[in-house]
């Protein structure tokens, strides 16, 4: 029988290694895999680069604590204002940025689930965010090339997950989580509620189970 | 200066600078608003219009924020406000919510700024001087993106200097992307020869706009 | 009151041009938009591009009544084997045909859809399919550049619609119709069911009424 | 000289090179299967072993063929087949499907095969000769897109010319892609030395079965 439910956080998040390029879904509060980011936070793996929309607020919990703890040494982000402890560490040389318009981070994420290296995009053309990178003409337009953002590790939020991975979500908490789920080697969910396998019709499926290798159940907040 | 040009005229407030752009929306618009003041657009459509609102966070069809005792913490829009979903609603990824925004598909998007130039460039991302790290979210996106950019914002800062202006002085969020300036004193068209006046506030002359504005005002052709 | 549903075929197809480039969806004989193609067989437009994983089957209907008609310039398709009206005008040099690899076309639709000009692939490389075409290394291995197959025109079959043009699909229905749907200046839907608006949950609605330009009701057949 | 060799061989029906190369698929794995005989792959899985078949037209979880009065005509697979939906079966748009693909998250794909040669090159979409507009659909991305790539066809053609070749003939669906190769008399690995023998039927000698390789076969080191 194939399963990849897990029991515990501790199970779920087992193999983290130091170093790794973690997706970590959610955009403000809604969608983000907190369970699973104090789990990260527990298991102790160093040296990460994060990959998320903010870089979070409170410094209690999610992305900021993972900072506070001194794991991260890099995030990938298109708006990492309204976070204490970001600035901080930036401000002190201990954390690397790399800002990314938004709709270029989706597209890079995207692309490294589709298997597409690299596209070119109009945003960010002539602006700050163009220096150093190819610009080419298409239709006498000019595009900036964009590289996929490959990763090791998805930390995902789901609302319903079945055995086999399948997940559905819930209002605005689908933003990154489906496409950072295609993303990465080792895609890690946790889900509101886990149904029996056939329970989720095929049609609303959002995230088919071949991108999902583990799941765990949280309780609702 | 700016207070003895400004004697006898009426600038509009914020919510009438929203309202007088919502007039020029018309009914089956699909429309991305920016955070921040972009966002009280939304709340001056009259009723019986149908207007689509985008949230580039997965939302077609928002509607107006829920009343406390209603909030659905699983819906929030760009600006990470609590709102709703009116029927005809969709929600869907971050990927093919700028599909929607960079593929072209959205008929207009309101941005705030800090200065539009004569040529169209918008600059609303950061100001480098107070940014320790700025913050890009959707903007470049939504400014290349949306068929038709308009920006809302005052005509001069608080201390009194234009922010329509013939160069950027900001970083830029886009190149030659704006089409319509709605300011608290005018509503201006980014042409090829570069800001036309669209309609000015009661009251204020056309030269007094212009000691205002650190750009060429034109006036449209007649044809 | 927004309300793209038409009460007919014909008004439906109104305004396609001699020359436009038309995608039609459909994967087999599931999610095509025989109705509407043959409306367009109607309707009279000439010098068609079409864009269709298949070029169809039997003559009667479909792209195959199209060609058979004289009305299509070029086609655009992955598998274009099976339609005797296609072996016979291709034979007679009447018909040009552009081959691209199935997955290949479907990311160059859904870049166009996307706002993506052009994008690497590594379907194709070291094979036929990449002569001509721009060759590029990243990380070590090759790709081939693929450009965004912009149209005039798509065809799309749905399940159910409302009238703002929200779409779902049914079973293996889905297949092109969704990217398609993204692709074209005017997208024309032929639906089973046509709801009232609100009758589609937003979390099951699979084509964003954005997309979409025109809807009509078809019997079902 | 085939017949020859043969003699005391027992080759595998086409049935049995199906069964052959389902013994080697573990539980979970996530399969696309070629039209034709790769198809029959499915109907050789164990009970109670869970593999995950692909369908490129946006279909997971594939079931069998239905009885004739069960077909949904709504549910076709790549080769126009009616099939049935496994619960835990998903439905997806042509795009997403090719990005399991393409994004390298199937781990196995199987398709027949006009030839292969050592270095793993796969030539399966056209002849040339017969093909007055050749028909590629899928394979290309299939062949460079799976973790995996099986191919399962004859040792050699009707006219007994080997299909395992140093180099193809017949013009490329992907170079450097098979990892192994399933046909009636033996299963062959794809390595950097070429092709290496994993099985062979009963009653052929290694000899015998070169005779019918056009490349050489290398017996798996042991370590």
């Amino acid at each position: 029988m194939m399963d990849k439910r897990v029991a515990s956080i501790a199970e779920a998040l087992s193999g983290v290694r130091d170093g790794a390029v973690v997706l970590v879904g959610g955009f403000g509060a809604v969608g983000q895999p907190n369970m699973l980011m104090d789990g990260l936070a527990e298991q102790g793996a160093r040296e990460l680069t994060i990959v998320a929309n903010n870089a979070g607020w409170g410094r209690e919990t999610g992305i900021p604590r993972l900072m506070g703890l001194g794991r991260v040494r890099k995030i990938v982000c298109s708006f990492p204002k309204g976070s204490v402890i970001f600035d901080e560490l930036f401000r002190a040389g201990k954390l690397e940025v790399e800002l990314v318009p938004q709709g270029t981070l989706a597209e890079r994420i995207r692309a490294a689930g589709a298997g597409i290296p690299a596209f070119y995009t109009p945003t960010g053309v002539g602006t700050r965010m163009g220096e150093g990178k190819e610009v080419r003409e298409f239709a006498g337009r000019s595009f900036l090339l964009e590289q996929a953002l490959q990763a090791d590790v998805a930390l995902i939020e789901a609302w319903r997950a079945d055995r086999w991975g399948n997940l559905t979500y819930r209002g605005s908490g689908r933003n990154f989580n489906p496409i950072m789920a295609m993303a990465a080697r080792l895609t890690i969910v946790q889900a509101h509620d886990v149904v029996e396998l056939g329970e989720l019709d095929p049609e609303i499926v959002v995230t088919p189970g071949i991108f999902v290798d583990r799941v765990v159940r949280v309780a609702r907040e | 200066m700016k207070d003895i040009v400004m004697a006898s005229a009426t600038p509009l407030d914020r919510t009438g600078m929203a309202a007088r752009l919502v007039r020029d929306i018309p009914e089956g618009w699909y429309v991305n608003l920016g955070v921040g003041m972009p966002t009280t657009v939304a709340d001056h459509v009259p009723p019986g219009r149908e207007v689509v609102f985008h949230s580039e966070n997965g939302i077609l069809g928002m509607g107006p924020a829920p009343s406390p005792d209603a909030v659905d913490p699983w819906l929030v829009n760009a600006g990470k406000k609590a709102v709703t979903l009116l029927p005809g609603a969709a929600l869907f990824h971050h990927a093919d919510s700028f599909a929607m925004i960079r593929g072209g598909h959205l008929d207009l998007c309101v941005l705030g700024a800090f200065e539009v130039a004569e040529n169209g460039d918008i600059a609303n991302w950061t100001t480098s001087s107070n940014d320790i790290v700025p913050a890009v979210g959707g903007a470049m996106d939504l400014a290349v993106g949306a068929k038709q950019l308009w920006v809302i914002m005052e005509h001069t800062t608080k201390e009194g200097r234009p922010r329509l202006v013939e160069h950027c002085s900001y970083p830029l969020t886009a190149p030659g992307s704006v089409n319509r300036v709605y300011t608290n004193l005018a509503v201006l068209e980014v042409t090829a020869r570069g800001f036309e006046l669209l309609d000015i506030v009661a009251g204020l002359t056309i030269e007094a706009l212009q000691t205002m504005t650190a750009a060429k005002i034109h006036l449209p052709r007649t044809t």
